[in-house]
């Protein structure tokens, strides 16, 4: 096996997870135009959550995301109602600011809980072997969950009621309220399952990386950029722009050195932006 | 009345202590939070552990007087944008008398700047990058080897094992595995060896799969580098679970903390270049055994102690001897002590060099090999392999 | 005769500007009533504030006797209460049969979701075959059909529309007019704000004229198209 | 003009006071903390500028510092030349990467704008990691005798001191003269409408990438002085995407669009940060008490301090502005 291909395939392992955690983001941001700053904390809270959850209850962790959404849900609900619900309608930047502030609390007593030191999740699945090449058990198992989760939100959104209300404040609130529509709930509702889906990301890089709780601010960076490439509020792009961004880090390690990969990658983000101010895969609309 | 009394009393105790016992202030700052959080708390337990068991034992007896310790600490948050601000407040405000250094070479640096303009002695453990003493500081001494000798002894050691091994550099790009690394390039070519893969990875990588699949590529047997404990714990998983076909790996600072042996199997057999281990027994001319101070670390913290522990403490020791040597805390003197050390402690031998343009330089002080290898009942212990005449076992190569 | 929906001396505005200075209407259940005015005269915010969309600083809003002032849109239109907003406000991204499915969200009109979808379909066949089509990709008239099929989903006890033939060709309002006095013969009570006053007199049983947010004219549609100062204002006579 | 304005001699007793006081007292202590604050209203004030001024919110906008920073050190250390031009050629060549760069992503709007600036902090952070001429991650050390040629290392950081607040006083004497020139007004038109700005012939674009180009120069010159003092720059203090945030945070406290505003948000939050950090009690909460106060800010007094202060004592504004 090539180590071209091995490579690629591990980008496109990372990448379904850099798209869940995306997702989370552009929902938010689609539905209620809100950039949640709280997500880089949130996915960190994520992690944290995996580890006391697995310290409690040694199963396989992958079952523990169950728990982590659940909470995730709520951790969404009392975010959305300290510091989101009283700015929506205000500028942009109320709610970059609260929702940063709160980023802020969230850091500070998670520092004050865990120091910033690294933390693991010590559950390892068997991996995979082709040739040279060995794929990471953990990977093969956190991208099918990604995966699944991706799939699972969209079914949600296109199949269900309180999805399909979701979809129609992100089109257009106000007529959403005239179908009877409380958009209050909704954007509630749309809030604590992006927060759900940021920290199901972090549960998911608890089992492959070691994480402090400063971790989430990378992920965070790479939720912009992939959302941005994916076009606002559209969840299912932003899985897929996060899929092809980690097949894009897979296949340029190769010939460069790692560490020019954020050059690339933010250097592509800016000229994809102004080239494309509503992303590459954004439909145009009338 | 009782007011009276009270002011009475609290001015007779402020009489007693004064009178049998002095204060020295010793001030640092800490990376409570950031990056180096690990590495340096344990330095600063190092640090407590040393003036816990000097004022137990009454102070530092130094000119007659007797000296006890306190500590005035902030958290720099691993850090250097507040370094200045943070020992300028220790030496105006709190009034420090003598200082340990921030943990890491660049944090050391800038508060250099500051430490040097008051003439206030500043003695360095996690700062082994030696192109910080070579900027003209006077009152700056390192505690611990530098950089440049890190990977000397692994490559030495190599030679004899498996003299046609292909090695992969693959380190942390910040300023001390930088200073580790480059020397040890240019060493394993003049060794002989061919060095089949070199990458730097920025600090705080997570993901090394990238790497990884390179080194693969490339056909390497050994691998070297690594930087800190976040990013060389995160590399031994990876390379571990990725399978990488390595024969030997040796990381820098990660591999030394009793944290260690929590990454289980990916731990065994690797590597670490140590400043000390509880092993290496040197016969202290000055302070505790080497098992004394293990015991009593262990003691208070439930943990053996890493090598960035035994510098702390050695860093007190060494100052504590100064102190006594100069029969007191004056700077001039205390500085001319260290300048004049040459010294065996439990942690080995210290010696700073006077040169003019290396001031400061830890010249004394060697390195020694630790891998961490199964005991006979299974248990992960660190174990010193090199140099030979210091070994406590074996050194198990290849590793699988 | 009862009044299904009564307003009081509605005031509102927008920011600082008021613009309604104390509206008063009554509509009449079964029946169809007009809104008429000149550009700015407060025909849309009326509407918008009977729905609450904008805050009511005055006056009161009764649905069947009962104070809805304070309620929030999705309430009242969780009552009936249903608006077909000026500009139709699609949901663009959804398909046209969704945009009808969002129509019946509420409780009591999703009881009979299957039943009314028919009956949208059935009075505009041109939605039926445009059923999977994103609502963005329709035509200006097929949008407005849209607009009202889906306010025809919720089951409106009061059907509010604003601005039905806003930008359409003269043969697709005819249309839609004719749909509307259709439904109106079965019995729905409909509030029309139009520009085309010709027809708005024509169609409807009671007529209202706004001018500078306040109530200039009111009474029976005929009587008021016979008026000289409508003639000569709003007929161009 | 500008000298009819009571808060023009304001700002310069201000600049005098901070500059006299730590010197009067020989406080170095007193000048660390100072000089930290001076930078915090540095950036706040020039922050101010697009953020309050033209309403775009530039979350990157410690890339200037940074970059500064980097060109200053290098032409003060490797080129030795002399600190006081080193500092202004770098804020000249940070403003005219600015303006180019400003042409390009200015082009976007609202939120875009914000996350483009965001990217360009990230690509050149990693740019300068891996650049060789600059030290790439490891970065560049100031050696001593780079402070001889200032009568050593005292004499130069208390240079470095004066410069840094001549520095601070410049940037809020340019806020003040922006806000009161005709140029300062076309900035307000794109706040407050960029359509309608377009269609009364403000031509938006040259307005953006200038004052964005303007709003790089002096961080550009404080980072050069700043890093210069700190003795050395490597890129992840260079850019700190947290200190930016928190420029954005400083501005929201004291009222955006303001002078003082900018100025008081900056040296408070700097005050309590340094406060906390170092206070036993807070300082494992720091961050949740700054977090705290910015989120009752942007809930309950979204004017900042200024604002609320102009509605208790609605003459203040009067003085103040």
């Amino acid at each position: 096996m090539s180590g071209i291909l091995a490579s690629m395939i591990d980008g496109l392992l990372i990448g379904s997870v850099y798209g869940l955690a995306a997702m989370g983001l552009s929902l938010i941001w689609g539905v209620m135009d809100v950039i949640n700053l709280t997500h880089g904390a949130v996915i960190a809270l994520g992690m944290f959550g995996m580890y006391i959850l697995f310290a409690a209850f040694p199963v396989n962790a992958y079952l523990l995301l169950l728990p982590v959404i659940a909470a995730g849900l709520l951790l969404g609900l009392l975010i959305y109602w300290i510091a989101v619900h009283w700015v929506i309608g205000r500028s942009q930047l109320s709610s970059l600011l609260s929702t940063f502030a709160v980023n802020m609390m969230i850091i500070g007593i998670g520092t004050a809980i865990w120091s910033t030191s690294p933390y693991n999740v010590n559950f390892t699945l068997r991996g995979i072997t082709v040739g040279a090449y060995t794929f990471d058990g953990n990977h093969l198992a956190a991208a099918g969950a990604a995966v699944i989760i991706g799939l699972a939100l969209e079914l949600f959104l296109y199949r269900t009621r309180p999805g399909k209300a979701i979809r129609a404040v992100a089109d257009n609130r106000e007529a959403a309220e005239l179908m009877g529509i409380s958009s209050t709930m909704v954007l509630a509702l749309a809030f604590a399952i992006g927060i759900a889906l940021a920290a199901s990301s972090g549960a998911l890089v608890s089992t492959l990386f070691p994480f402090t709780i400063l971790s989430g601010a990378g992920y965070q960076m790479k939720s912009f950029v992939v959302t941005v490439l994916a076009g606002l509020g559209k969840p299912l792009g932003a899985l897929v722009a996060g899929v092809l961004l980690g097949l894009l880090e897979g296949a340029v390690t190769p010939f460069i050195a790692v560490s020019w990969i954020p050059l690339i990658e933010f250097g592509l983000f800016v000229v994809v932006l102004v080239a494309f101010p509503k992303g590459i895969f954004a439909r145009a609309t009338a | 009345m009782k007011r009276l009394v009270l002011a009475v009393f609290v001015l007779v105790a402020l009489f007693v202590t004064t009178g049998f016992a002095q204060t020295l202030t010793v001030g640092f700052t800490v990376s409570n939070t950031g990056s180096m959080n690990v590495d340096s708390v344990e330095q600063l337990h190092g640090f407590e552990l040393w003036r816990d068991q000097v004022n137990a034992a009454g102070g530092i007896k130094a000119g007659g007087k007797n000296y006890k310790i306190q500590f005035v600490s902030y958290d720099d948050e691993s850090n250097s944008k507040r370094v200045q601000q943070l020992y300028s407040r220790l030496i105006l405000q709190d009034k420090a008398d003598f200082l340990f250094s921030p943990y890491s070479s660049p944090l050391t640096a800038t508060a250099a700047i500051v430490t040097e303009q008051y003439e206030k002695v500043m003695l360095t453990t996690g700062a082994a990058e030696g192109k910080t003493y070579t900027l003209g500081n006077h009152y700056l001494f390192q505690m611990f080897t530098p950089g440049a000798e890190y990977l000397k002894g692994v490559l030495d050691m190599l030679k004899t094992k498996d003299p046609k091994a292909a090695v992969a550099f693959v380190y942390e790009d910040s300023s001390f595995s930088v200073s580790v690394v480059n020397p040890a390039k240019a060493y394993a070519q003049q060794l002989g060896f061919n060095v089949a893969f070199s990458e730097a990875y920025a600090p705080n990588t997570t993901d090394f799969s990238a790497i990884i699949d390179k080194v693969i590529a490339s056909k390497s047997t050994v691998l070297l580098g690594g930087g800190h404990y976040a990013d060389g714990s995160t590399l031994a998983r990876q390379v571990y679970s990725h399978k990488v076909p390595l024969k030997m790996v040796t990381l820098l600072v990660a591999p030394d903390s009793p944290k260690w042996g929590e990454l289980g199997d990916a731990a065994v057999g690797v590597i670490v270049p140590s400043q000390w281990e509880p092993q290496t027994a040197f016969k202290a001319q000055y302070g505790p055994s080497g098992a004394d101070f293990a015991k009593a670390y262990a003691g208070k913290y439930n943990t053996p102690p890493s090598y960035e522990s035994a510098g702390g403490y050695a860093c007190g020791l060494v100052l504590q001897r100064a102190i006594e040597q100069a029969g007191g805390p004056d700077t001039a003197k205390v500085a001319a002590a260290l300048n004049a050390t040459d010294i065996t402690t439990f942690y080995g031998r210290t010696k700073f060099s006077t040169a003019a343009n290396e001031h400061g330089l830890q010249v004394g002080h060697a390195m020694v090999l630790a891998q961490w290898q199964k005991d006979k009942s299974g248990a992960l212990v660190k174990q010193v392999v090199w140099p030979l005449a210091a070994k406590s076992a074996n050194l198990v190569y290849p590793i699988h | 005769m009862d009044a299904v929906l009564q307003v009081e001396k509605l005031e509102s505005g927008y920011g600082e500007v008021q613009v309604l200075w104390g509206i008063s209407l009554e509509v009449q259940a079964g029946k169809m009533t007009t809104v008429i005015g000149a550009n700015g005269a407060g025909k849309t915010t009326t509407l918008r504030t009977i729905m609450g969309s904008v805050p009511s600083w005055g006056g009161r809003v009764l649905m069947n006797g009962e104070d809805v002032t304070r309620m929030s849109p999705h309430a009242k239109a969780n009552r009936g209460l249903v608006l077909v907003p000026e500009g139709r406000q699609l949901f663009p991204d959804m398909s046209v049969e969704e945009n009808l499915e969002m129509g019946a969200y509420s409780h009591r009109a999703r009881k009979r979701q299957k039943d009314n979808l028919e009956r949208v379909y059935d009075t505009f066949p041109r939605l039926k075959e445009r059923r999977k089509q994103r609502s963005s990709t329709l035509s200006g008239g097929e949008q407005q059909m849209l607009a009202m099929g889906r306010g025809l989903m919720q089951e409106p006890v009061v059907l509010m529309i604003d601005e039905l033939s806003l930008g359409l060709a003269p043969v697709l309002a005819q249309q839609l007019f004719l749909t509307l006095k259709s439904l109106r013969k079965q019995g729905l009570t409909i509030v029309l704000v139009e520009q085309n006053v010709h027809l708005a007199l024509a169609l409807s049983d009671h007529t209202y004229v706004l001018a500078e947010g306040r109530v200039e004219i009111e009474g029976d549609s005929r009587e008021v198209a016979n008026m000289d100062e409508v003639r000569r204002a709003y007929l161009g006579l | 003009m500008i000298l009819r304005r009571p808060v023009f001699w304001l700002i310069l007793v201000f600049a005098a006071l901070m500059a006299f006081v730590p010197l009067h007292a020989n406080n170095v202590s007193m000048r660390e903390d100072l000089i930290l604050v001076a930078i915090a209203i540095i950036l706040a004030s020039n922050l101010n500028l697009m953020i309050g001024y033209t309403g775009y919110v530039n979350f990157g906008h410690i890339v200037f510092y940074g970059l500064g920073g980097y060109v200053g050190l290098y032409l003060a250390t490797v080129r030795s030349w002399n600190l006081v031009l080193a500092a202004l050629t770098a804020g000249l060549v940070v403003s005219l990467f600015a303006l180019a760069l400003g042409m390009g992503i200015l082009r976007l709007r609202g939120a875009y704008f914000a996350l483009a600036t965001i990217g360009v902090l990230q690509a050149v952070q990693s740019f300068v990691a891996n650049f060789d001429p600059w030290g790439r991650s490891t970065g560049m050390y100031v050696a001593f005798d780079a402070y001889e040629r200032l009568g050593g290392a005292r004499h130069a950081l208390w240079t470095t001191y004066f410069l840094v607040i001549g520095v601070m006083a410049l940037s809020m004497i340019l806020s003040l003269g922006i806000k009161i020139s005709k140029f300062g007004l076309g900035l307000f038109a794109i706040r407050e409408d960029e359509d309608a700005a377009l269609v009364l012939g403000v031509n938006t674009t040259v307005f953006k990438a200038i004052i964005y180009s303007v709003s790089a120069f002096l961080p550009a010159v404080a980072g050069a002085l700043m890093f210069y003092k700190n003795g050395m720059i490597d890129p992840s203090i260079a850019f700190e995407f947290m200190l930016s945030l928190e420029g954005i945070v400083m501005l929201m406290l004291g009222g955006k669009g303001t002078v003082v505003g900018a100025a008081l948000g900056g040296g408070l939050y700097e005050k309590l940060r340094s406060y906390l950090l170092t206070s036993p009690k807070f300082s494992n909460f720091q961050l949740v008490i700054a977090g705290g106060l910015l989120l009752l800010v942007v809930l309950f007094a979204p004017g900042g301090l200024i604002g609320w202060l102009y509605r208790l004592v609605p003459r203040a504004r009067k003085v103040i502005e």
